[in-house]
């Protein structure tokens, strides 16, 4: 048994959970570098192939540019050399190039698609969480407006109904119906980027029905379980005195019910967080959105090793960081979590 | 840079798609090097560049561009290509012979080492050596004789032709298969077509007119209409049909869906295609449609010829077209494309079809053709020898999977184990050899005569399993092999010499039921009137509608043609 | 005049047993400025009553008839919205399992402030804090607890965190369910004074329920005696104490303990003989016969007996008899305070002693709230970790203890938690919380005998079984969840006793019976005690040795007799002066007001800075050895 | 409501007596039955909820022998029919009877989301209380594993056991790697909410009673989460079926089998909403609504469960 939270075991605890991060990332690295090996497929003869294939060609000669490429890339060296290269350059935050997209820089990939998906998912998510949270906390509030008793069984319902289906609904409604929305793309056909006002409209218009489609289809999922725990705090004596105090009702909501049922939602909202950055495939092939998901898709289509490697390096680090952050701070978030040393 | 760009009013310009593979982005938007082999010069960058000549597939007329004329040797191993006076980079410096020639002896060179730039093992096998004759005129020497040759590279369509670049340039270039040729500051790439790009990014690339083309300088034509062509990434064909409905864009790449074209067509009326409103709703592509047995698998139920017979009387091609294009294809034994010059050929055959019974959907024969196998039909309704069905997953080349589903219920309904399969993984598969049967297209197929096609079952081109190729039936005949010799040595309009001979190894071909021919191929491409007139029509044939569909074909020359609707 | 005129209210339970009539047509009155004492029966009503006129009775309860007019607005008619202005404002309540009654996730300062701020009260970030630190003084709060969150404070310390949050607006009555029964003598008078001052300055008027009855005398000016959920007397708590009319509350008066003659077990029990819930003494060990129990009359017999009845449990082979029973040496705590929160608390200070447990003892600890003594109890329990020292049962060190040696250790070592609002599972009723013992301690199998031993459990703590085993925890008024955990404990007859007030919820005349009970279990089954409390006189009747803890150290030790009768250490002397005694007219305490001697006594100690005097060890006892 | 009142103002009670009789029937199955059989009354939201899903299953199972299981094939049908007598569900595209996908569909997608969402909650609790239990170095191994997977994109996963599978991809080996991905964030989240709860004061009761650690975990704390498991599984369940669904539709989910995701991976690719073939989608959707309804019902009724406190009404 360890010894019980001291004040000087701070920073012991925290050198401790660094430790572990660095553990959870070079492990993470490794699987991530194995497994796409594992496919047992050369992504370098796929993407010739099917760039010679295009062109008419026989196919001619094709071994000999697979091996000339797999020399640029180093595979050609025996596995635990690319391997080892692989985690050096990763720590120094050098990506190296994409196969599929040769000889495009595999963070330049990345950089460009990660403000569409931050923007789109991050905000998704941020506001499905409010919402959604905030829902499934009033539907088990006992003074809550009585619409929410049928309300959130209709926000179920769309949870049920994959958010893709959702959005090619919204496109169908607000675009080819209605003709109030673009059908998609990050912005419209022939806008020039710049830092206006006129092209921030754009974007915002344009990631409408995405956010709204993700925003439908998860608010319900946010809303179920957050009930959950709302229901098991709110038998809780803290409850009873904080209504003998004469609270008004939103602060006993907000405050002491929600504030208690929120922790597994928060860890939720962490990992969705780190999620953002492997994307939303389906919705951003459907909106025409230019983010994260479908270049980690096309990567994996082809197996391309180092875009795979780059698109995931980020999750790693997103994820690693984020739960390693929120493993500290557990007990600012709920006191009673005591601040124990590992082992 | 985004700064400097100008304003161009909607109906000046040109919303295009370009090759996205399905996905929400243009790929390599920053990359115009088309030698580059993962570069994606049919994202737009394909209006940067111009070819020596186009090709009217349809009415077999060669269109001179940078060049005006080309002759052939007697001998055919030599082409003289007299180049066009006048023709500029985007520069100002000259399009001339040193630098058709510093192209080809990259290509040479390459092709000859490396072998990593597009193209430059196929020019490094069928070229010896380029002669620059004087400024306007370029020798190239062949490794054989080739009436065909032009076709091959000197004329761009569908996947032929190569693509020029400014020697005074690239010289400096040290590696010109990673180069890649972008850069705003430099101005590049620079090429001699009327467009340029002023901005590229996965969202989208701009190409804006430059009103200083030589071919207006030069009096060769006019300077387009279009001032500016956008090309957005086409995605899938539910967004494209969304897109054109909206008339957030002027045309698609190809649609693999009929019923979406013809939904969109009825919900935007300013919306046209190749036929109109007509089916099939689009223009014949050049890759007829298959199902291939894989002749290289050596254990395979297929290598019984009589299993192979079964299987084509089983396949029932009317049906297929009545599923998956609502009757609007048309069900076809062979391995060509219904062009006029080979239409001649095929008409002249029929009778070989007739012999083999190579059109006929029949059951009775398939359970006759099994049983002579050896096949018992079992309690689950399979054929079975020793205890095996045959069959397996049928991989489908993603364009495919529609009438993919279709073929398989036809072939698990006749008895045979077939499972449907269209992964990321199918195309590689079947490319390499590792499936049993798979569904695809003749790729690099005839297209104004029937040798190219047959070349594709010559023993050179069966490659072994493992080896990547696009000719997936992996079968050869040695009498196909000299018939095919003897028909390339011919030029491709000598029609009554290369009759016999198509005949011949048509008769083998059929007799051998190498693979089961289904249908056409076409390209459903709706194009938008609101802004641009003048779209090719069957009526007015003068390019194939899908601006970028093909790796070096027509290009630019659309935009060329069109005409603006509003002034 | 009154202030509150309650007629005729009832509350009733809708459950599937059927309707609990909890209040049963209850009147009475009070008029502005005086204090009511409410007592009775533990489960007669009284907290409902109180839930009542505060409008909190949840589904499926509901105040079926009856009115309860403050200052002529009837309280059980108001709308939620006007209950929600009148409460804290004017009606305010400490709820009696206050220990449990804090949010978790706030500071102590931000919930004694919220009230205010949604009654109205704008408060700038200092005014909040000031307010805060103001009213937990009032309390004996020391400022550093405003910025500590609920479970770093001790039961005392939270109970009074919640009497600061209630006399915040200065209400027109106060309603204090037990809001002193984990507080020292001293601290109660203290904060008694501070709401009696409060009171008195604001005119408000107080119900206070509760069932010390010392407490009531010094404190109330009327008293009303609840019984199955009726007003059963009610009058000036002089005339009450001096001649009560009815039978009920002359027990009540008459069980409690005095210093003055040590009850013998034989005597309470009869004494409780005359209640209506007579508690039998329980069999021996639940699954032993009747004849084993009859016939046993040393421990020897009784060891004997429960290693046949309990045949694997607990291994001689695991732990070894031949060692003393329990050691502690120089066993201390500290607690951390979290990420970047400043040094910890000294919960305790290194203490040593030696429980041989050969001959089963009542060691009482009583001492200042938050002086550690849950805290010694948490540790002796292995459910904190000693900063430093180690605790050890039978010669070996607990944090060492296998699997199989803990089980045993359990079977051994039972406890009774401080708070018995948290000790149940809510998703259980509460046959669960006796079931599971038995069951893993392989004491009873088949429902018959499960049954059996329940009910056993239950009649020892005057608990109806079949009233209690079929609720949930929230449908059992406290004293009766208190007492069931006593039951509990009683029922599994371990070889020590953890008790941490194990009997403040509970009415005198129970308590005497339990307190009975549990030495008996004593004296025939060989089971040592330790008994925490903050009753003095309780500890004074049943206890063999006595340690009195101030500021994590024990700083006065000796058999019951010596200490209190004649306290030596200061803080010994000042808390025997502060029992409040069943007499209105006995003063409570001397003239001085309480906080300026505890202060004198802080001063003294603070001066002596952190130079602790040893122990004051007046006289030793066999079986019992403490280090000074 | 009115039926409580009444027995509180007319019924004299005498809580002693009546309880007398009750007693002495605790522990045993008349008991126990009662027990349920009020719950139920008192949560009608269970039986709904429970009604729901007992019709999608009996719908998905007894469906399959009413009709010929051949009529989910492709080509047995003509294609594109509105519903009608002929064709209750009408068909879609490739002529498969939509009654048809319905019936055999659900059942494939719900044995592959209930499969994955019971292992994945299962799995998840295991290593969420452990984790959050134990602490120490058990919860670093855990959140360490935890972690490190969380990292590996589902996708990833489904393209490298594709391309090591000789034959193609069935629902049942769908449904188990869904599942060995399910099981990660419930661990993480239900660990959070374990951290906390270990310091209640009815797991020292438990601790005292010498309940195991084990049983700490299953006994007292789990019903505790009770809903928030029930969330989770569904939750879980519908990951693991819009996973599948999503995996589906990119084209590596098992395509000779119609699933709901499969039918709805078709009806996107041919552009079902376009072409107003609304039918195709709707199908599978309300298979989809039924059973996400079905199980949030049932999810609530099992509040007053886990906190009796919640009990509104009397029975
Ligand atoms: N988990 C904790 N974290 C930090 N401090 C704590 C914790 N638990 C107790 N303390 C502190 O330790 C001291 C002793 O607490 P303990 O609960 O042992 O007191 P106690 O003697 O039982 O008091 P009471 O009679 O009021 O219950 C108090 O000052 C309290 O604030
Ligand atoms: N929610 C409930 N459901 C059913 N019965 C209840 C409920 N709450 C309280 N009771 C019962 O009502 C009676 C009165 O309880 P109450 O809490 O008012 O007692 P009390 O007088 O405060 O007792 P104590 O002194 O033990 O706190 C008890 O018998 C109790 O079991
Ligand atoms: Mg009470
Ligand atoms: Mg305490």
């Amino acid at each position: 048994m360890g010894c019980g939270g001291f004040g000087d075991g701070e920073p012991m605890r925290i050198l401790k959970r660094l430790g572990l991060l660095a553990l959870v990332i070079w492990l993470a690295a490794s699987l991530n570098f194995v497994l796409p090996r594992l496919t047992d497929r050369n992504p370098i003869e796929e993407v010739i192939a099917q760039a010679m294939g295009e062109s008419g060609g026989t196919m001619q000669g094709i071994d000999q540019i697979v091996a000339a490429y797999e020399a640029r890339f180093g595979m050609d060296q025996p596995l635990w050399k690319q391997y080892f290269y692989s985690i050096w350059d990763a720590l120094r935050f050098d990506l190296g190039i994409s196969i599929s997209f040769f000889p495009e820089k595999v963070s330049t990939l990345v950089l460009e698609a990660l403000p569409w998906s931050m923007a789109l998912l991050g905000t998704a998510t941020l506001f499905s969480f409010i919402i959604g949270t905030a829902l499934g906390a009033a539907t088990v509030w006992p003074t809550a407006p009585r619409f929410l008793t049928w309300f959130v069984p209709l926000v179920m319902v769309l949870a049920a109904i994959p958010f893709y289906l959702i959005g090619l609904l919204l496109i169908v409604i607000f675009s080819n119906w209605l003709n109030w929305l673009p059908s998609g793309g990050g912005y419209s056909p022939g806008t020039i980027p710049g830092y206006s006002w006129s092209f921030a409209w754009e974007i915002f218009l344009h990631s409408l029905m995405p956010a709204a489609s993700i925003l439908l289809a998860s608010i319900g999922l946010w809303a179920l379980s957050m009930r959950g725990m709302m229901v098991t705090v709110q038998g809780e004596d803290y409850m009873v005195l904080a209504k003998a105090k004469g609270l008004k009702s939103w602060r006993r909501f907000w405050r002491y019910a929600v504030r208690n049922a929120i922790t597994p939602q928060i860890t939720t909202l962490v990992l969705a967080f780190g999620n953002i950055v492997t994307g939303a495939v389906l919705v951003e092939r459907i909106f025409g959105y230019p983010g994260l998901g479908n270049l980690l898709y096309q990567a994996i289509l082809v197996v391309d090793f180092y875009l795979i490697f780059g698109c995931v390096y980020l999750l790693i680090l997103t994820i690693g960081i984020s739960l390693t952050i929120l493993d500290l701070i557990y007990p600012l978030i709920d006191p009673r979590i005591r601040a124990q040393t590992y082992g | 840079s985004a700064q400097s760009i100008k304003d161009v009013p909607r109906e000046r310009t040109l919303v295009q798609m370009g090759w996205s593979q399905g996905a929400p982005t243009l790929k390599t938007p920053r990359n115009a090097n088309y030698y580059n082999l993962a570069g994606e010069y049919r994202n737009g960058h394909m209006h940067h560049f111009e070819p020596l000549f186009f090709f009217n597939n349809f009415t077999g007329e060669v269109i001179p561009w940078l060049a005006e004329s080309f002759e052939m040797s007697e001998d055919n191993t030599s082409v003289t290509v007299h180049l066009r006076d006048g023709a500029k980079w985007s520069d100002g410096e000259a399009f001339d012979a040193e630098d058709v020639a510093f192209t080809y002896n990259m290509l040479l060179e390459n092709g000859r080492g490396t072998g990593d730039m597009r193209k430059s093992v196929e020019v490094a096998t069928q070229v010896d050596s380029v002669e620059v004759i004087d400024p306007l005129t370029v020798k190239v020497n062949l490794a054989g004789p080739d009436p065909r040759y032009p076709f091959r590279q000197l004329i761009n369509y569908f996947g032929h032709g190569l693509v020029w670049v400014p020697e005074h340039i690239w010289k400096d270039v040290e590696d010109p298969a990673t180069f890649t040729w972008y850069d705003e500051e430099k101005g590049w790439p620079i090429g001699t077509g009327a467009w340029k790009a002023v901005s590229a990014a996965p969202e989208q690339i701009i190409l804006d007119r430059r009103d200083d083309w030589w071919g207006a300088e030069a009096g060769f034509r006019d300077l387009p209409a279009v001032e500016r062509i956008v090309s957005i990434p086409a995605s899938d064909n539910t967004r494209m049909a969304e897109l054109m409905i909206n008339n957030e864009a002027d045309a698609t790449m190809s649609m693999s869906s009929p019923a979406l074209v013809e939904r969109a067509l009825a919900q935007n009326e300013a919306l046209t295609t190749f036929t109109g409103n007509e089916p099939p709703l689009g223009n014949m592509d050049w890759w007829p449609h298959a199902l291939y047995f894989n002749h290289a698998i050596e254990d395979s139920p297929f290598q019984d010829k009589r299993v192979r017979e079964a299987v084509r009387f089983a396949i029932d091609r009317q049906q297929i077209i009545d599923f998956a294009w609502d009757g609007a294809n048309t069900p076809n034994p062979w391995p060509y494309p219904a062009y006029a010059p080979l239409v001649k050929y095929m008409e002249a055959s029929e009778d070989i079809v007739e012999k083999h019974r190579a059109a006929e959907h029949n059951l009775d024969e398939t359970a006759r053709l099994m049983e002579e196998a050896g096949y018992e039909m079992s309690d689950d309704g399979l054929w079975e020898k020793e205890g095996e069905c045959v069959g397996g997953p049928i991989e489908t080349h993603q364009n495919l999977a529609g009438i993919g589903q279709i073929i398989v219920q036809q072939l698990i309904n006749a008895g045979f184990c077939a499972e449907f399969s269209q992964t990321p993984e199918s195309f590689d598969k079947f490319r390499n050899g590792e499936s049993v049967w798979h569904i695809f297209g003749h790729n690099g197929g005839s297209v104004f005569d029937p040798v190219d096609t047959l070349r594709m079952y010559t023993t050179p081109n069966v490659m072994p399993i493992g080896t990547s190729t696009m000719f997936v039936a992996r079968w050869s005949h040695p009498e196909i092999d000299r018939l095919v010799a003897e028909m390339q040595t011919i030029p491709p309009e000598n029609f009554d010499e290369i009759l016999p001979l198509f005949r011949e190894a048509m008769d083998i071909w059929f007799g051998e039921v190498v693979e089961v021919p289904i249908e056409q191929a076409y390209h459903l491409v709706p194009m938008n009137t609101t802004y641009w007139t003048n779209w090719p029509s069957e009526d007015n044939p003068y390019t194939p509608p899908c601006i970028s569909c093909f790796i070096s074909g027509w290009g630019s020359y659309l935009p060329h043609n069109l005409v603006p609707a509003q002034s | 005049m009154s202030r509150l005129i309650a007629t005729g209210m009832r509350v009733e339970f809708f459950t599937d047993e059927g309707i609990v009539r909890a209040v049963d047509g209850v009147d009475f009155s009070i008029a502005p400025g005086v204090r009511v004492g409410f007592v009775g029966e533990s489960g007669s009503g009284k907290t409902t009553t109180a839930l009542a006129l505060m409008g909190m009775i949840e589904p499926p309860g509901r105040v079926t008839a009856g009115s309860a007019l403050l200052d002529g607005t009837d309280l059980l008619k108001l709308s939620e919205d006007e209950h929600q202005r009148v409460r804290l404002k004017e009606v305010s309540y400490i709820p009696q399992g206050a220990m449990n009654s804090l949010n978790p996730v706030m500071r102590v300062a931000d919930q004694v402030v919220d009230g205010m701020t949604d009654h109205g009260l704008k408060l700038s970030r200092n005014d909040k804090r000031d307010r805060a630190m103001q009213l937990l003084d009032k309390v004996g709060l020391s400022p550093d607890v405003a910025r500590m969150y609920p479970h770093e404070l001790s039961g005392g310390m939270k109970q009074r965190a919640c009497i600061a949050i209630a006399i915040a607006l200065g209400p027109k009555l106060i309603i204090a369910d037990e809001p002193t029964s984990a507080l020292d003598v001293i601290t109660q008078r203290r904060v008694m004074e501070t709401l009696g001052e409060l009171q008195a300055e604001l005119g408000a008027s107080l119900i206070l329920i509760g069932h010390d009855m010392g407490l009531m005398a010094q404190f109330v000016d009327d008293i009303m005696v609840m019984r199955f959920g009726k007003i059963v007397e009610q009058g000036p708590s002089r005339t009450l104490f001096k001649n009560a009319a009815h039978a009920y509350t002359r027990t009540l008066i008459e069980s409690v303990p005095s210093l003055t003659s040590r009850v013998s077990a034989e005597t309470a029990g009869s004494a409780i003989g005359a209640t209506a819930t007579s508690a039998p003494l329980p069999d021996a060990t639940p699954g032993m016969n009747s004849a084993a129990a009859s016939s046993a009359s040393g421990h020897t017999a009784i060891a004997e007996s429960r290693l046949r009845s309990t045949t694997h449990t607990p291994k001689p082979a695991t732990l070894r008899i031949e060692q003393p029973l329990l050691e502690l040496h120089a066993v201390a705590k500290t607690y951390g305070r979290g990420l970047f929160r400043g040094p910890g608390t000294k919960a305790l200070l290194p203490l040593t002693f030696t429980l041989r447990g050969d001959r089963p003892l009542v060691v009482s600890i009583v001492g200042q709230s938050g002086s550690g003594k849950t805290t010694l109890g948490a540790l002796i329990l292995g459910f904190q970790d000693p900063t430093s020292g180690a605790v050890r049962y039978r010669g070996q060190d607990i944090a060492e203890f296998t699997g199989t040696q803990t089980k045993a250790y359990r079977r051994e070592v039972q406890a009774v938690f401080q708070d018995p609002y948290a000790a149940y599972n809510p998703f259980y009723k509460v046959d669960h919380a006796l079931v599971e013992p038995l069951g893993n301690f392989g004491l009873a199998s088949g429902r018959d005998q499960l049954y059996g031993a329940m009910q056993k459990a239950c009649t020892s703590v005057g608990l109806d079984p079949a009233q209690t085993i079929h609720r949930f925890a929230h449908q059992l008024s406290g004293g009766q969840r208190q007492r069931l955990m006593v039951g509990r404990a009683i029922m599994l007859a371990p070889r020590l006793l953890v008790a941490d007030e194990p009997v403040s919820m509970v009415d005198a005349s129970l308590r005497s019976t339990i307190l009975a009970n549990l030495k008996q279990m004593k004296d025939q089954q060989g089971v040592s005690i330790l008994y925490i409390t903050h009753d003095l006189a309780t500890a004074y009747q049943v206890s063999d040795y006595l340690l009195v803890l101030y500021k994590g150290r024990v700083v006065e030790a000796g058999e019951a007799e010596t200490v209190i009768k004649d306290p030596k250490h200061p803080y010994t002397q000042l808390l025997v002066d502060s029992i409040p005694w069943p007499d209105p007219d006995q003063a409570w305490g001397s003239q001085d007001t309480i906080s300026h001697e505890l202060a004198e006594l802080d001063r003294r100690e603070a001066a002596r800075a952190g130079r602790h005097d040893a122990t004051l060890i007046r006289s030793t006892i066999e079986g019992f050895a403490l280090a000074a | 409501m009115p039926m409580a009142r009444m027995l509180g103002s007319q019924t004299p009670v005498t809580p002693a007596d009546e309880a007398v009789e009750q007693v002495s029937d605790w522990g045993t199955r008349r008991r126990r039955f009662r027990t349920v059989g009020l719950y139920f009354k008192r949560n009608p939201s269970l039986t709904v909820g429970l009604v729901l899903l007992v019709l999608l299953a009996l719908v998905a199972l007894a469906g399959q022998l009413v009709i010929d299981p051949r009529i989910v094939n492709p080509l047995s049908n003509p294609p594109k029919r509105p519903p009608s007598l002929d064709f209750l569900l009408g068909t879609d595209s490739q002529g498969r009877s939509m009654l048809g996908i319905l019936i055999v569909g659900t059942y494939l997608t719900c044995k592959v989301g209930v499969i994955a969402g019971l292992i994945g909650v299962f799995l998840g609790t295991i290593f969420g209380f452990l984790a959050g239990f134990y602490r120490g170095w058990i919860d670093s191994v855990i959140s360490t594993i935890t972690d490190v997977l969380l990292t590996v994109p589902p996708l990833l996963v489904l393209v490298v056991i594709a391309a090591n599978l000789e034959t193609k991809l069935n629902t049942n080996q769908m449904a188990i790697i869904v599942s060995l991905l399910a099981w990660r964030e419930p661990t993480r989240q239900i660990r959070s909410q374990v951290l906390i709860m270990r310091e209640m004061g009815y797991v020292q009761t438990a601790r005292l009673a010498g309940t195991s650690t084990l049983g700490i975990v299953f006994k007292e704390l789990m019903p505790n989460l009770l809903p928030y498991l029930m969330a989770s599984f569904v939750l879980a369940t519908a990951t693991a079926m819009l996973a599948s669904v999503g995996l589906e539709a990119l084209g590596l989910g098992p395509q000779n089998e119609p699933t709901l995701g499969m039918t709805i991976y078709w009806a996107m690719y041919e552009g079902a909403f376009l072409l107003g073939l609304w039918w195709w989608v709707l199908t599978p959707v309300i298979a989809l609504v039924i059973l996400f309804v079905g199980l949030y019902l049932v999810s609530a009724g099992l509040d007053e469960l886990a906190n009796p406190r919640t009990r509104r009404r009397g029975a």
